[in-house]
Formats: C-alpha cells, sequence, structure tokens
C-alpha cells in the first residue's frame, strides 16, 4: 500500500484541469459554473448540457413523481452514458446531485447506475460522495451500491493515492474513528460486522484479512458472499466495455481493470479477476500525458519497450497500478529484478498471494471451473516469472504448502508439481512437516504417472538447491542466502541437513513405490535420474555429501528385465565412484575436515561387490554377497550353475544381446552354449559388441573390465581400512 | 385526457418489460392496426410511453381505460406483489347458485353502498376466475388507481385470493364479499406468497398429491435406476420408503412453489440447565422462519433424502395439508410444541 | 530454458495418463460377446420360468372351472389324488384365492371402493374412482384415521365439493359406506358434467358457451335457430349437484313465443332427459339449431 | 447393533469389494460407475447412506474389503454422520481398511475448523485422509483410481504389500498449520 503513494504525486497533477476546477469547487454549483463555460466555448447549447445544468441547479425536494422535466433530462443522461459515457465533469455533476439526495434516493439510486465514464473519473467529486456519505441519510444499500461502483471504476480514476484511501473511505465512514493497526481493523470490523449484518464490502474486508491473519477472522466467509461481493461491477461493466469499444482501443488500455478484460473473453459468471492478468497498463499513457508526465521525469514501464530504453530510464520508472500485469512482461521482470526497493516485490507478493488464495483455496459455489484455461495460463505465466527470475515468491512458497494439504493429486498436477520444483531450500526442522507428510500420503496413493512426475518434480528442486548452493555458497560454514528477496540464511551444516533429508526421502519414496509398482520401468528410470543428480553433488555442486541409493533402488536397477536400467545404475555408481576417490584425494590434499562416513564407503564397496560379482565374476549367489539364499533352495530350483546366471550374458537383460551375438558369432552352430562366450576371445568380441549396442563405456568404468575388477575392490577396501582409523 | 390517466399509463409502463407490451396491447384491442404499426418496440420506454399517451389523447382514453389495460397485465402475469388468502365461512343454502351477473352487480352494489368514492372492473378469466380490481378513493378523494386492490374467486368456491388491500380497506371488501357470495363470514386463511398461481393450487388442491394404493405406485417406478449389477445400494428400501413418504406429505411432480413459512411460538421455555428461562412463567416467544425459492420441493427433498426425521412432523405436513403457512404454537395443544424440536433441526 | 522442458515432461506424464485411462475402457468392447451370451442365457431362464407359470396357470384354470361351476368335489378329488398331494392342495388354494380376488374384484366394479390400511392400520385410505359413458376419469383419494373416532385427515377432493358438511350429514361415524356413496355420487355427477361440457366444446363449434363455472353446476349457452338466425340463451342449472342432468332448463330470445313453441317444448325435455352434448346433437338433427 | 467384519467371510477370486459410505448419496454414484469400470478385478461396490448396515442383506453381502467414508466439508451433518457411523466397524478395520475422503475442502464455505476436525478424527484412527474434486470428471476419476489403488491392496491383490503396510505410509497426521507470511 505504501508504494501506492509514490504513484499518486504525478498522476494527481495529470489531472491538474480537473483538480483545479474542483478545488475552487468548493460548493457544486460553482465547480459545475467552470465546467458549463469551458463547455460553453466548444459546443452549442445541446440537450445533454442542459439536462446536466438542470442536475447541477435543481433544487432539494423537488418532487421526483410525475416530474417530466426530471424524467427527461434523467433519460437523456442515461441514454447518453449508455452511449458514449460521461466526461468527468457530467460525472462530477451528476455524482454530486446523487449523493446530495437533493431529489431522494431513489433517482440517486438510478443516476449512480448509470454513471459510466468515458475516459476517467475525477477524484476530487468521489471525495465530496464520501462526504456526503459521512453526513448519513443515505439508505446503507446505495451507500453499499457507491462504494461498489467506486470499486468498479477504480483503476479509472485519475488520481492514485486511492488504494489506501478507499480503504479509509470505507472505515471512515462507518465508523467515525480512526482504525490505525490492522487488528483492531479486523476487531472494528468484526463488531461492525455484528452491528450492521452483512455487508458486502465488510466482507470482503474480511476474506482479505482472513487471508493475511486467519487466527484473527475466525468466523467462515459465507460463499454467496463471494457472489455478493464478485459481481459488483455487474451494473456497469458490460457497459463499461461497451462504452470501450465504441470509444476505440486507446482508451481500452486506460480501463484494462482484469474483469473487464475478462468479461471480454469468459462470459461466465464467476469472476476470474485473478487469473486474469491484468494488461500492463498505467495512467498516463495517453500521448498529451506522457509528454506531461516525461517533463515530469516520470516513464510508465508500458512504453518501455527495449531493454536499453529499461536502462537509461530505470531512475524514473512508474510502475504500474496492477502489479499483477508485471508478469506478463519479461522487461518488467528484468526491472523488478534488479530494482532496488523491496515494495515492488511486496507488491507483487500481495498480489499474487491473494490471487492464489482466491482462486484455488477459496473459491465460490462457481463449480467446475478448475481446470479452465484462465487458471493453466496463470500457473504457466507464473511458473515462467518464478524461472525468468529464477527464484520463487514467497507468496506462492506460501500457498503451495496449504495447497498441497487439501490437494487431490491431480488438480493442475503439472503446474503444480512446477511450481513445487521450484520451492527455495526448507530448513530440515520443516521439511518434513511441510513438504513429506503431504507428498507421501499423496504419493503412495495415487497413480504410477504421479509417482513418476513427483519424482520428476524432486528431482528438480535438488537440482535447483544445488545450484543455488553452487551460485551464493561463497566459503562454506559461512552463511549462504538462498534466496535474494525472501532472506532466508542458512548454514552450510544446515544446508546440508535439508539435502540429506530430501534424498532420504526420496529414497524411501523410491524403494517403496518400485516394491508397489512391481519395479515398473518407467518408474525405475525416473528414479535413476535422481540418483544421477545425487551421485554428482561432490564434483558438480562442490557440496561435500554422498549418499548411496538404498537397496530397494539397487537391486530392482540391477536385476531390472531391460538393459538400459542397469546400464544407467552403472554409470551410477561409476560417477559415484569418480565422486568417492575424488573426495578422499581433496581429504588428502586439504587438511579441512570434512568427513564422508566409512559407512558410505561400506554401503559403496557392497553394492560394487555384488554388481561385479554378478555381472562379470559370475559369482551371485556366493557368500559373502548380497543376496544370499540357502544352498538346498538354490539345488531344488535344477538351475544349472546358479550363480551364472546373472552375469552379463545370462542376465535376463542380456540374454537377447547374448543369443543375437552367438548367433552371429558361430553362424553354423546348431546347439546354443552361452558359456562359450566367457572365453577370452569372444568376450572380448561380445563387450566390443555391447559397446556397439550404445551401453558405452559404462560397465568399462565401473569394473575397469574383469581381470582387474577385484584388484580396484581391493584397493577400495585397502583405503577404507586406512581411512576408518 | 387528465393527469391521473397520464400517471397511470407512465407507472404502468414503467411496471410492464418492454418485450410484453406488443401482445398486451393486443389483447387490450383498443389501438387500430394503423396506431399499432406506429409503435416502434425497439426505442426506449420512455420515447414509447410519449406515444402511446400522444394515442390516448387523441382518443380521448380515460383511466378507465387504461385499467384496463394494467387489469389484462396483471391477469396475465398475476405471480407479482403480495398475495393473501381468505376463506369464505358458513354458506347460505343458495350460495351454490351464485352465477356471474348476479354476483358482479351484488358486489358493485354493495361495494358503492359501502364508500362513495370507489371504482370497481370485474372480468372472467378463461379458467372460471373472476378478476376484480378495485381502485379505492375515500369520502372526498377521487379513487386511486395508482394502487388498486385486486381480488381472485372462483365461484361456489371457499377460496378468495387478494394482493395490496390495506387494512383500512379489509373490512368493507370483506363485507361487499360475503354478501355478493351469499356467506355468513371470511377468514384468513394464513396463507401468502409471491405466487398467486402457487396459492391458488395449493388450496384449490391443483397440485398432484401422492396416496398409498394397493396399485405399484408410480414412485417406485420412477426411482428404478437401471444400475449396474457390481453396485449394490444397502439401504434402498429405507430409501424408497423416505421418499414415498416425502411425496404423502407434500405432494409428487412439481409442487405449488411457496417462498417461505411462519411458525410462531408462544410457548413455555423448558431446558432444566436454564433455571432462570424456564420459571419464568410467561410464554416464551420467538418466530421461526422457514425461506426458499420453492419450500415445499425443498422440504420434500429434506424428508427424502433424510435429512429431515420421517415420518414427517405434523407441523411441516400441516402446510400442504392445511393450505397454510402461517402457524401460531402454543402449549395448549402439546401435539406441535412437542414436535417442535425436532421440526427445528429438521 | 530448463524449467519449460520440466514442464513439458510433468504434463506429458499427465498426458499418459489419460492415454492409459481411455485405454483401460477400451477391453469393454472386446467382453460385449461375453455380455451377449449372458443375456441370451438369462431370456432362456425366463423363458423356461414363464413356460413353467403357463403350465401351472392352465391347471389352475382347470380347477377355477370346477370350482366355478361347483361340479361334483369327489371325482375332482380323485383326477387330483394321482398327483402328489400337497403340490395339488396348494394348488387348490391358489384357485381359492384367485377365485376370492376375482368376487373382491367384481364386488368393487359394482361400487365398491378401493380400501386399504395405512399407518400399521391407525388409518385407511379410500379411493373413489369416476366414470362418465363408460369413460374412466379421475379418482378421488380420502385418508381416513380411524382412532379415537373417524376422521378425514387428508385427500384431494376438490373444495367446491362440500366434503366435510356431507361427511355430517350422511353421519360418517356411523354409517360410512352411506357417506361413501353420496361422496362418489356428487364426484361422479361433477365429472360427468365437466365431461359433458368438454364434449359440448369439443363437437358444437357452432354452439358459444356464454358461462359455465368450476363445479359445472350453471351452464348457459347461446344457440342460434336456422334461417332466421335469431340467437338463442339457453340456460342450463344443475342444482342437484349428485346428478349430471339439469335440473331446470330456460330459454329466452327476442321473440317471445319461441320458447313455448312446441318443439322448443320438446327441446327444453331432451335437455332435462338427455346429456347436453347429446341433446344438441338430436336439435341440430332435427334443424332446431345450426 | 451388528458390528461390520473385515474377516467374516472368505475373500472371492481376484475380486475386490469396496464399501462406499455417504450421508448424502451424492458422489458416491459418480464414483461407483467409475470403480466398476476396472477391469483387472472384479470391484463390487455396495453404498451406504451411513452405518449399521441393515440385516438383512447379511447374506447377499460380500466381504468388505475397504470402507470408504465421504465427508461433504461445507455440511456439518455430512461429518457428524460419518462420525456416528465409526462405531459400527469392527476394529479390525482400522487396520488399514477404511479411509476417509473429503469434497469441497477449497470451498469458501468449508470452515477450516470442520477441517481440523475431520484431519483429528482421521489421525486418531490412523486412516488415510483423501481429498477429492468431485466437481470435475477429471477429478472422479483421479479419485477412483486412488481408491482403487488403496483397495487392491488392502483386497490383497498387491504381492508383498497389506492394507496395515500401506496404511502406515500413508496415514494422516495431525494437521501443521503452516504460518501465513506476511505480506507488509
Amino acid at each position: 500500500m505504501a508504494a501506492k503513494q509514490n504513484l499518486s504525486e504525478p498522476s494527481d497533477s495529470d489531472s491538474s484541469s480537473l483538480t483545479d476546477q474542483s478545488v475552487s469547487g468548493r460548493s457544486g454549483n460553482r465547480s459545475l459554473r467552470v465546467a458549463e463555460k469551458e463547455r460553453r466555448k466548444n459546443e452549442a447549447e445541446d440537450p445533454f448540457v442542459l439536462a446536466l445544468k438542470y442536475f447541477s441547479d435543481v433544487g432539494a425536494g423537488t418532487p421526483v413523481y410525475g416530474n417530466d422535466e426530471f424524467e427527461t433530462n434523467l433519460v437523456l443522461v442515461e441514454r447518453v452514458a449508455y452511449s458514449k459515457g460521461l466526461s468527468p465533469e457530467a460525472i462530477s455533476v451528476m455524482l454530486e446531485f446523487a449523493m446530495s439526495l437533493r431529489m431522494g434516493t431513489g433517482p440517486c439510486v438510478r443516476v449512480l447506475k448509470c454513471l459510466i465514464p468515458a475516459t476517467i473519473v475525477p477524484q476530487e467529486p468521489i471525495v465530496r460522495a464520501v462526504v456526503w456519505l459521512g453526513v448519513g441519510k443515505i439508505p446503507i444499500s446505495t451507500q453499499v451500491l457507491f462504494i461498489k461502483w467506486v470499486l468498479t471504476v477504480f483503476d479509472m480514476i485519475d488520481a492514485k493515492d486511492q488504494l489506501r484511501a478507499i480503504y479509509g473511505f470505507i472505515f471512515s465512514f462507518v465508523t467515525e474513528e480512526n482504525l490505525v493497526l490492522r487488528v483492531f481493523r479486523v476487531r472494528k470490523l468484526l463488531e461492525l460486522q455484528s452491528k450492521l449484518g452483512r455487508q458486502p464490502f465488510l466482507l470482503h474486508l474480511l476474506s482479505l484479512y482472513k487471508v493475511f491473519c486467519p487466527e484473527l477472522v475466525t468466523l467462515s466467509i459465507p460463499s454467496r458472499m463471494k457472489s455478493g461481493f464478485r459481481n459488483y461491477n455487474t451494473p456497469w461493466k458490460s457497459a463499461l466495455i461497451a462504452v470501450q469499444k465504441r470509444n476505440g482501443s486507446q482508451l481500452a488500455s486506460s480501463t484494462s481493470l482484469p474483469f473487464t478484460i475478462k468479461d471480454k473473453t469468459s462470459s461466465r459468471k464467476r469472476k476470474h479477476c485473478h487469473l486474469e492478468l491484468p494488461v500492463l497498463s498505467s495512467l498516463v499513457n495517453k500521448q498529451p500525458q506522457t509528454e506531461l508526465s516525461s517533463s515530469r521525469k516520470v516513464v510508465p514501464l508500458v512504453q518501455l519497450n527495449s531493454f536499453a530504453q529499461l536502462l537509461e530510464n530505470i531512475h524514473r520508472i512508474e510502475l504500474p497500478a496492477q502489479m499483477g500485469s508485471l508478469l506478463g512482461s519479461s522487461l518488467a521482470l528484468q526491472y523488478l529484478d534488479c530494482v532496488q526497493d523491496e515494495s515492488a516485490l511486496l507488491r507483487l507478493n500481495f498480489w499474487l498471494g491473494y490471487a492464489l488464495h482466491e482462486e484455488f483455496l477459496f473459491y465460490g459455489d462457481g463449480g467446475a471451473y478448475q481446470n479452465s484455461e484462465e487458471a493453466l495460463q496463470f500457473l504457466d505465466k507464473l511458473l515462467f516469472t518464478q524461472h525468468f527470475l529464477q527464484e520463487a515468491f514467497s507468496s506462492s512458497e506460501a500457498f503451495l504448502y496449504k495447497f498441497l494439504s487439501v490437494w487431490d493429486g491431480s488438480l493442475l498436477r503439472p503446474q503444480i508439481l512446477g511450481l513445487l520444483s521450484n520451492i527455495p531450500v526448507v530448513p530440515s526442522s520443516q521439511i518434513g512437516r511441510l513438504l513429506f507428510e503431504p507428498l507421501m500420503q499423496l504419493f503412495f496413493t495415487s497413480s504410477l504417472f504421479f509417482k513418476c512426475g513427483l519424482m520428476e518434480c524432486l528431482n528438480n528442486m535438488l537440482l535447483k538447491w544445488l545450484t543455488w548452493h553452487s551460485v551464493y555458497a561463497l566459503e562454506d560454514d559461512l552463511d549462504i542466502s538462498l534466496n535474494s528477496h525472501t532472506s532466508i540464511n542458512m548454514t552450510l551444516s544446515g544446508f546440508k541437513d535439508s539435502v540429506m533429508e530430501l534424498v532420504h526421502f526420496v529414497g524411501r519414496l523410491a524403494s517403496v513405490g518400485l516394491q508397489l509398482e512391481g519395479c515398473h520401468t518407467l518408474l525405475l528410470s525416473f528414479v535413476l535420474d535422481f540418483y544421477e543428480t545425487v551421485c554428482d553433488t561432490f564434483l558438480k555442486y562442490g557440496l561435500p555429501l554422498v549418499v548411496m541409493p538404498p537397496p530397494g533402488v539397487f537391486y530392482p536397477a540391477l536385476f531390472s528385465l531391460d538393459p538400459v536400467s542397469v546400464d544407467r545404475l552403472a554409470y551410477i555408481m561409476y560417477r559415484y565412484k569418480v565422486n568417492l576417490t575424488s573426495a578422499k584425494s581433496q581429504e588428502k590434499v586439504t587438511e579441512q575436515a570434512f568427513h564422508i562416513s566409512r559407512q558410505t564407503f561400506r554401503e559403496f564397496n557392497h553394492y560394487l561387490v555384488v554388481m561385479v560379482n554378478c555381472l562379470w565374476n559370475s559369482n551371485m549367489f556366493r557368500p559373502g554377497m548380497g543376496v544370499q539364499l540357502g544352498e538346498e533352495v538354490l539345488l531344488k530350483s535344477n538351475v544349472p550353475q546358479y550363480w551364472t546366471s546373472f552375469d552379463l550374458v545370462h542376465h535376463p537383460a542380456f540374454m537377447s544381446y547374448a543369443v543375437d551375438f552367438h548367433q552371429r558369432c558361430w553362424p553354423g552352430r546348431k546347439d546354443m552354449d552361452l558359456n562359450s562366450i566367457k572365453h577370452s576371445k569372444p568376450w572380448s568380441w561380445y563387450l566390443e559388441y555391447l559397446y556397439s549396442q550404445g551401453y558405452d563405456g559404462d560397465f568399462m568404468d565401473t569394473h575397469l573390465t574383469s581381470p582387474d575388477g577385484p584388484s580396484l575392490l581391493f584397493a577400495f577396501t585397502a583405503h577404507e581400512e586406512q581411512w576408518g582409523i | 385526457m387528465d393527469d391521473s390517466a397520464k400517471r397511470l399509463l407512465q407507472r404502468f409502463m414503467r411496471r410492464i418489460p418492454t418485450q410484453m407490451l406488443k401482445t398486451t396491447l393486443e389483447k387490450w384491442s383498443r389501438l387500430t392496426v394503423a396506431q399499432q404499426k406506429s409503435l416502434d418496440f425497439t426505442q426506449s420506454k420512455w420515447a414509447l410511453t410519449e406515444a402511446l399517451l400522444d394515442i390516448c389523447e387523441e382518443n380521448k382514453w380515460t383511466t378507465k381505460h387504461i385499467s384496463e389495460l394494467e387489469m389484462i397485465y396483471v391477469i396475465d402475469n398475476p405471480n407479482q406483489g403480495m398475495w393473501h388468502a381468505f376463506q369464505l365461512m358458513d354458506p347460505e343454502d343458495d350460495a351454490h347458485s351464485v352465477e356471474l351477473t348476479q354476483f358482479k352487480e351484488q358486489f358493485k352494489s354493495h361495494l358503492s353502498e359501502l364508500i362513495r368514492h370507489v371504482s370497481v372492473k370485474i372480468k372472467k378469466h378463461t379458467d372460471e376466475a373472476v378478476w376484480i380490481r378495485i381502485a379505492w378513493g375515500d369520502s372526498y378523494s377521487r379513487p386511486n388507481h395508482l394502487k388498486p386492490t385486486y381480488v381472485v374467486h372462483y365461484l361456489q368456491t371457499p377460496y378468495v385470493f387478494v394482493t395490496s388491500l390495506t387494512s383500512k380497506q379489509k373490512p368493507l371488501l370483506s363485507q361487499a364479499l360475503v354478501l355478493s357470495t351469499r356467506h355468513h363470514a371470511i377468514k384468513d386463511a394464513n396463507l401468502s406468497g409471491k405466487k398467486f398461481t402457487a396459492i391458488r393450487d395449493l388450496l384449490m388442491r391443483q397440485y398432484q398429491q401422492a396416496f398409498p394404493t394397493k396399485y405399484p405406485s408410480p414412485l417406485k417406478e420412477k426411482n428404478q435406476t437401471v444400475s449396474n449389477p457390481l453396485i449394490e445400494r444397502e439401504q434402498a428400501g429405507p430409501a424408497a420408503n423416505r421418499l414415498q413418504m416425502a411425496c404423502e406429505a407434500f405432494g409428487d411432480g412439481m409442487l405449488p412453489q411457496l417462498q417461505s413459512a411462519v411458525y410462531k411460538l408462544e410457548t413455555k421455555f423448558r431446558d432444566q440447565t436454564n433455571k432462570t428461562m424456564t420459571e419464568r412463567e410467561e410464554s416464551f416467544r420467538c418466530v421461526v422462519k422457514f425461506a426458499s425459492t420453492n419450500l415445499l420441493e425443498s422440504l420434500r427433498d429434506c424428508a427424502s433424502s433424510g435429512i429431515a426425521s420421517t415420518p414427517v412432523t405434523p407441523l411441516l405436513s400441516s402446510i400442504p395439508l392445511k393450505g397454510r403457512n402461517y402457524f401460531v404454537i402454543t402449549d395448549n395443544s402439546p401435539g406441535p410444541s412437542s414436535q417442535m424440536h425436532q421440526k427445528t433441526d429438521g | 530454458m530448463e524449467g519449460a522442458s520440466t514442464r513439458g515432461v510433468l504434463s506429458h506424464l499427465s498426458l499418459l495418463e489419460v492415454q492409459a485411462r481411455s485405454r483401460k475402457t477400451q477391453p469393454q468392447q472386446r467382453s460385449r460377446v461375453k455380455e451377449l451370451k449372458a443375456e441370451a442365457e438369462a431370456l432362456m431362464i425366463q423363458r423356461d420360468k414363464l413356460k413353467a407359470e403357463i403350465q401351472t396357470h392352465e391347471r389352475l384354470q382347470k380347477l377355477r372351472m370346477s370350482m366355478d361351476k361347483q361340479c361334483p368335489r369327489e371325482q375332482e378329488e380323485e383326477e387330483e389324488m394321482d398327483e402328489d398331494s400337497e403340490d395339488s392342495q396348494l394348488l387348490r388354494l391358489m384357485a381359492r384365492h384367485t377365485h376370492l380376488k376375482d368376487l373382491l374384484h367384481a364386488h368393487h366394479l359394482i361400487g365398491g371402493y378401493d380400501i386399504i390400511k395405512t399407518h400399521q392400520g391407525k388409518g385407511v385410505c379410500v379411493s373413489v374412482a369416476t366414470s362418465y359413458e363408460g369413460v374412466c376419469l379421475d379418482t378421488y383419494n380420502l385418508e381416513i384415521d380411524l382412532k379415537p373416532k373417524l376422521r378425514i385427515s387428508r385427500h384431494n377432493v376438490p373444495p367446491f365439493i362440500p366434503l366435510n358438511s356431507l361427511a355430517e350429514q350422511s353421519n360418517m361415524q356411523t354409517n360410512i359406506r352411506a357417506f361413501l356413496d353420496t361422496l362418489s355420487r356428487h364426484l361422479n355427477a361433477f365429472a360427468g358434467r365437466k365431461q359433458q361440457l368438454k364434449l359440448l366444446k369439443e363437437q358444437h363449434k357452432s354452439v358459444e358457451v356464454m358461462e359455465s363455472n368450476v363445479l359445472c353446476s350453471i351452464l348457459v349457452l347461446m344457440l342460434t335457430v336456422p334461417r332466421e338466425k335469431t340467437a338463442v340463451l339457453c340456460t342450463l342449472d344443475y342444482t342437484d349437484h349428485t346428478r349430471c342432468l339439469p335440473t331446470r332448463v330456460h330459454f329466452d330470445c327476442e321473440d317471445k313465443e319461441l320458447p313455448d313453441s312446441p318443439e322448443w317444448k320438446k327441446n327444453c325435455h331432451l335437455l332435462m332427459e338427455t346429456p347436453v352434448h347429446t341433446a344438441l346433437l338430436t336439435m341440430k338433427k332435427m334443424g332446431n339449431i345450426v | 447393533m451388528s458390528l461390520l467384519k473385515p474377516f467374516s467371510k472368505l475373500p472371492g477370486l481376484n475380486t475386490a469389494n469396496i464399501l462406499l459410505v455417504e450421508s448424502e448419496e451424492q458422489f458416491q454414484q459418480s464414483l461407483a460407475d467409475a470403480l466398476v469400470e476396472e477391469t483387472a478385478v472384479t470391484v463390487n461396490v455396495r453404498l451406504a447412506k451411513s452405518l449399521p448396515l441393515p440385516m438383512e442383506n447379511e447374506e447377499s453381502r460380500p466381504r468388505i474389503d475397504l470402507v470408504v467414508f465421504i465427508i461433504n466439508l461445507t455440511s456439518e451433518l455430512s461429518f457428524q454422520s460419518a462420525e456416528a457411523s465409526l462405531k459400527y466397524l469392527d476394529p479390525g478395520y482400522f487396520l488399514g481398511k477404511v479411509c476417509f475422503m473429503v469434497t469441497n475442502a477449497r470451498k469458501a464455505s468449508a470452515p477450516t475448523e470442520r477441517l481440523d476436525a475431520v484431519r483429528k478424527l482421521a489421525a486418531s484412527l490412523h486412516c488415510p485422509l483423501l481429498f477429492a474434486e468431485d466437481q470435475t470428471p477429471d477429478g472422479v476419476a483421479n479419485a477412483t483410481e486412488r481408491l482403487l489403488t488403496i483397495l487392491k491392496v488392502s483386497a490383497g491383490l498387491v504381492p508383498m504389500a497389506t492394507a496395515l503396510y500401506l496404511s502406515n505410509l500413508t496415514r494422516c497426521t495431525v494437521p501443521p498449520d503452516i504460518d501465513q507470511p506476511s505480506f507488509d
């Protein structure tokens, strides 16, 4: 709201032509005479002018019924209003007439209904009108009508200190007291509520506060209030659009309220005011005024269309009335990114938080609008923005936490998961409560595709966190600010904890998920994606942290039926090896002690042993291996040489290749003997053949070919012994 | 053409929607074809009014004619304003043989005996309904056509439907009605609403009621939905039973669109936890109002969906049964007051 | 940008899900054959059931015959005995049952009323059917509480039929039958008159109905005499609401002597004795009216 | 008072039986129609307004593998009736064979207190609490799939997984209230 104010100054004086009129015109008649003069200048006496004159001069207490003069004039004004809209002067006259109740409330309502501004609305008469409200003869319904009108034409009001003012208005006319603190305001509102009953505007304010401090507003805002407030512009909006259409496009931009746009696009009853991004607009975007304003060294964003321009005007940018419109243009975002004062971002956050909350957590009886285009586009736009700024908005983060707790897992899934993957690092103390609990429940009850989607999302989340780390971390243990705007500072160890939490969490999800889905290949590949990120945390992102996959992931990958998974597992193991070795060496050279637990090495070695033994050394099921089975059980199975059954030749994933190779190698042979591939010569050919099939290098790197595979293994174990001490 | 006529026309024009204007004028059948043609119904009402005023001027039409016009419009859409039902009591022997012409003159004469300045228009509608438009004046002023009273009566039935009648005019109208329909008394039927048709249908029993019969009732056939053999509704029996009861209580199919029902309680406050209230001897007064766009259907739905307990409490079922929507519940009739509780949660 | 690709993957996953769902519904088609088979099966079973029913029905008929013409029991016994006994027992019972039901139905046809218990016997629901000239018209229902005394709790009799006064006059408490009879007479008469009016409006376009009322107890017709084209106003008064014939017929016309003319006297009688639409028909035939 | 027992009857071959309890009897119908579409297993759906179930169906009723309480968050009555029905379930059911499904959770007219109450209830019974969008076809389809996922497990059709196992992973926990970030 503070931000609003700095806009008031320029635009105030834009409307100088009006202000001088109204400043001098303390009394309605006087101000009218001024208006009259200038009107006389340009046009001859036309009936409309006469009509206005009538309304400005008509005495108080003139009877309405059967007063044909009144009838004719009003009809005339109405006709003009609905056809071309009313000029600022006309509006001030009519508003003055209406609110002064000179001819009772009947005409007042009728006039208010036809106040369709043609260009802009001078703020002076509104202020005066509010003064009339203060007099308090006006029935509550009419007061409500007036407030609704003000809200409708809000962005056409020439002076821009209104957002503050409007609330000021409402408070000041529903109660004399001047309320400062919000807490008091809410309390006040609540008691007013109980006093005046449910007034739409009160409820609106309450609902607004309910978003920000729900602990204060406990009453449940009835959904009918939504309608009560949402269609506050119905009497006018259609007329507004009509008028704008007639008066041509240059006005359309000046009055591009979200809902007017909306009404053009969708005729749905429910107003998607938040979902519709307002067109980037500004008050001072009509040619004459821009000269005026540029002389006053203020350039509205809308007039910039190149980065160069942005740079030279950067010191005198006028932010638009609707912060939401920033999301639209990349220029605006660039500005937002480099601008110093937080207010812009705060305003954007404010708007965004309210929009998200209203549309996705707090919707009225709009019915099945959920997957509507507006929602999609809105969120996509938001995603675009966040990727552009390379960071999430705190409001969207807060929204996500709330939304996850009531999400059905399918509504707008791609967008929600997309947003989720953008959230900044969550402190390990919070992460379980905010993320893991809702996600876990969704993960295990939802379909395979959701599981894959979530894996993808968490993988991206990890990637972003690591990237942030690699960007912001200067030296370790120095605070790293992970998000320039929401200044969450956390220590390296804190960050490590969060990452660890995340990786372990995914490990749990993955192993149980694979089990429930019968080790589905699609899911498995998404899981392996994640571990491809994990295994490189040290080398790629300089985070001294190595976490091995749980057996629930390792074994399904190792024994999976498709060679690709096995291949990728091999690659992952290889990367682990590289990371570990380099970590070791670094630890040796630099004395700074970060410790990778021997447990990690044990796990790694163990996996490696299992892998090498079953793929290369045909030592499956031998004692000391990972998978152990009772001798007699294995014998019962009558598998000849069961220990070979998972080597590169007999592994179900590679069997087909082996057979193919066998046929190529010995075309003549009738009886197929795959073991014959194992002889050293064909063996090397076979490996060549596997290379050619696209399984390039990974195996080689994991086991460094069968002969010295073990040696490496020993080397490692040896190391471990040393490091252990 | 005098001022009052002019104002009457203007007011009428303000009331009537433009799309209805054409047909109504045709029904009125006073305009010549040329005049009909001259009117352009696309232009604004204001202009139309002007045009009509001119026509009236040149034909020297008076309030009489214009009130005709209004009457036609009201008869065609009676569902506006607040309608109240009255019931004629203990008829005389020849009450049955009252026929229109004699009723007309009787009513007019009786009313004009009672009050000097009154103008009455009586018109018979196609459905045997007798429509009466009364513009009241008092002993000094001429009849005010701007707020006329409308009365609808079906000869030989005990019911009269009235809209916009002031307490001052009520006795006059009652007397005229009683005399001209050969009855001895008239009383308020405690039924009122915005929809004339609803009130009429309720009292004239022109809506479908459901009765228990030994033949398979249409209800059961209606809600026999061909469903998948794999889906089984556990409580199908009770549900059907509830529906049957609800329909017996409130009727079947489309129900008269009643908007509200009011229960005025004047009972002793009973609550052992709250001594102070319970020990007061003057009765505890409160008003319970049910409101809905179609109250009877809502109530039926409540009962059939099990929100309200079945069999339906007499308090609710007596709305259609007694044909009234205003009740006063006192202690001396213990029945209702005892059911008060289960009604309010219904 | 990287984000775009992410969204790509996620939305592609949802796309796959949708496809998977649609695929799930395909197999339904393939099992269509099975469905048809099952249906055929069911129909076959139903056919057999019906066959069996027909058979038993025939046998019932046989029994009924014998029962109706009261032929000597013994030999019937003989021919039944050779079959298994309890089956025949059952059959005989069923026969008896149908017999009684028919009797009941017959009784209803000759002026009984459908009466069924309601509220676990705390009340009854009587339905009175109306008909005119063999055409069945509306049925009216009364729900009557039995305890503590007979009381009509609910009904759908139109308000212009003085139900309560009827109940008092033919003191319902002691003699409900009488009450029901008078009521049914009223209702039938009313239905009849209404039907007559309906028919009249359909059949005699040339006759204009000047006036009528909901009870159809007054009927004013505008008749026109051919040739002279003189209009005759014919008033039919149905003061006796239990009859669907007028109690008083009155003409009036410009030339005063017309009503007293012999043929119009005849017309008067005609209208008194025959339902109005038929009467008018004959009058038309005789050329008294157009 | 007749308890509904999880193991009183023998399971059918490759069949799963689900009981949907909803006082408003609206969402359950569309769910049922979608559930029986499942081709991999034969799914029997029983619909009830509330518990206990009528005795007379005792014979025809198959063994119920999963009981779902559907709660419309905008109606207090819906919540109360679900709560009241709970005591007619054999304790055995609460070892992973019961779950709650909430609709209209995002409606403005649904008070947060009620949502918390539902959460507490589900948490105290160690049952999963699912949210559903009953307005849109997608929402219904998704809700159906999630129910099927649970049903298949609790009917023992998923190898190496039991109802208790799954419910331990998915059961509701007492709600964390996310503190609002301040906007000014």
